[in-house]
């Protein structure tokens, strides 16, 4: 399955909505997109991973690379995932700790720390 | 032999053919379903790999997935043919890159594959898995 | 070289995973859909003559499936190992089997597929198919 | 997918319902029950294919193994199939002129002819 993408704006937040497969062969589909966010001046992203049905170290290195990108305008970027299958993946990676993980779109665009 | 074996151009697309066939291939060899998730993350982790060590090094060649069903495990070995080059890009830091995919590449591996070895032939670096099989 | 290359045991469960695989590569070449049953069972059938071939031959070896994507033909390579078995197969009738696989077999691949030749290459018999691709 | 199989006797008709894929890995079990069928005295079949979803040529060589096994004692093999695609590899080997083939059980298990 292909990765589908779709951008909202809450407030000062901007949701980044991701489906399907992030994989070696989509992930710079998603790259393009954040950066195409950041660029045109979106600094505080949110990621829900909810639709997200496969996740590869690719992917990883994008959201890495994106969360790079909105600190340097210090901005934030915060996932939105319940999966345990995808979790899991941040959590043996170490990336648990360099995201900020919610369990619903409405906690992510309402957080502040 | 391996049981079956998969060899692909290094492109990307291909990456997702080789998780298909090793899924497919190990669910019918007997690996259990509950690994079967990993399994596919897994070998597509070490085809992404490959395929980048081809592409950074702008070499043609084929990466080569060979699936082995042995007595009690199902082996995965995935090797590149990019020669020298796979070691020097599991060591170097590559800046340029977003998040340094390779080492999270290995690490995602290495965190949830039991058994696994990376190590390397004549054509190049070979990332060898297995996963217990269960009795027919 | 095939953009994507299987080689497998002779057995028949892997006949599945080489339609598996051959349609799902098709496909993203951009083959269109709906030929896509008939490339499967096309695949199917080039493979399981192999596989019995091999299996009548009690040759070990392995089958191969050569999936290329040219410009404007996406084209199927099923090669079998059994060198001079495979002519005396293709012209001998086999009483003792129901119906006569073999022969069914190559009427269902050149009923379904327009450009299909049975040839030979130095292993053994050669079925080289090609069906044409969508620009993308 | 692979193959299931079920029998129900209908009058002096037994009807074999077949799902899923008949190839070269699933055929033998095909013509195991065929077999059994025939040894055990019933040697008038209907063989449903309405849940087939995929046919080989091997499939087609059990079901002509079938016929020849019922013919030796004057018997019947009768398929039942609306698929076009399943339609179609009979059409293109012939074997539309060896089967009869009806468009429902209720016409198989009533024709005579
Ligand atoms: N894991 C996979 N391995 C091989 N082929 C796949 C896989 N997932 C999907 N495909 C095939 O690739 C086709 C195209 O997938 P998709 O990602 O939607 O393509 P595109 O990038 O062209 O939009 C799918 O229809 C499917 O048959
Ligand atoms: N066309 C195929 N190619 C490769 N693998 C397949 C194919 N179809 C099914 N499989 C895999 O084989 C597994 C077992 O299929 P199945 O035919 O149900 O097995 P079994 O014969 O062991 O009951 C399926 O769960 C699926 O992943």
């Amino acid at each position: 399955m292909d990765l589908s993408l779709s951008t909202e704006t809450v407030g000062d937040r901007t949701v980044v909505k991701v489906g399907g497969e992030i994989d070696v062969y989509t992930a710079p589909k998603l790259r393009e997109q954040l950066v195409e966010l950041v660029n045109d001046g979106s600094y505080h992203l949110v990621v829900d991973m909810e639709g997200v049905d496969f996740l590869d170290s690719t992917g990883l290195g994008v959201l890495v690379g994106g969360l790079k990108r909105v600190r340097a305008h210090e901005g934030s970027l915060r996932l939105v995932c319940t999966q345990e299958r995808i979790l899991k993946i941040f959590r043996i990676t170490g990336l648990t700790k360099v995201f900020p993980i919610h369990s619903s779109v409405a906690d992510a665009v309402s957080a502040t720390d | 032999m391996a049981t079956v074996e998969l060899r692909f151009s290094p492109l990307p697309e291909h990456v997702r053919t080789a998780r298909l066939v090793a899924a497919a291939v190990a669910r019918r060899a007997g690996v259990d379903e509950s690994v079967l998730d990993e399994l596919r993350l897994a070998v597509g982790e070490a085809c992404s790999r490959a395929v980048g060590l081809h592409q950074h090094g702008g070499l043609g060649g084929a990466v080569r997935v060979a699936l082995t069903d042995q007595e009690k495990r199902f082996v995965i070995e995935v090797g590149d043919g990019a020669g020298t080059l796979s070691e020097l890009a599991a060591s170097s830091e590559d800046e340029s890159a977003d998040g340094s995919d390779d080492t999270l590449g290995l690490a995602v591996i290495t965190g949830l594959v039991e058994d696994v070895e990376v190590g390397r032939d004549e054509a190049g670096g070979l990332i060898r898995m297995s996963w217990p099989v269960q009795p027919a």
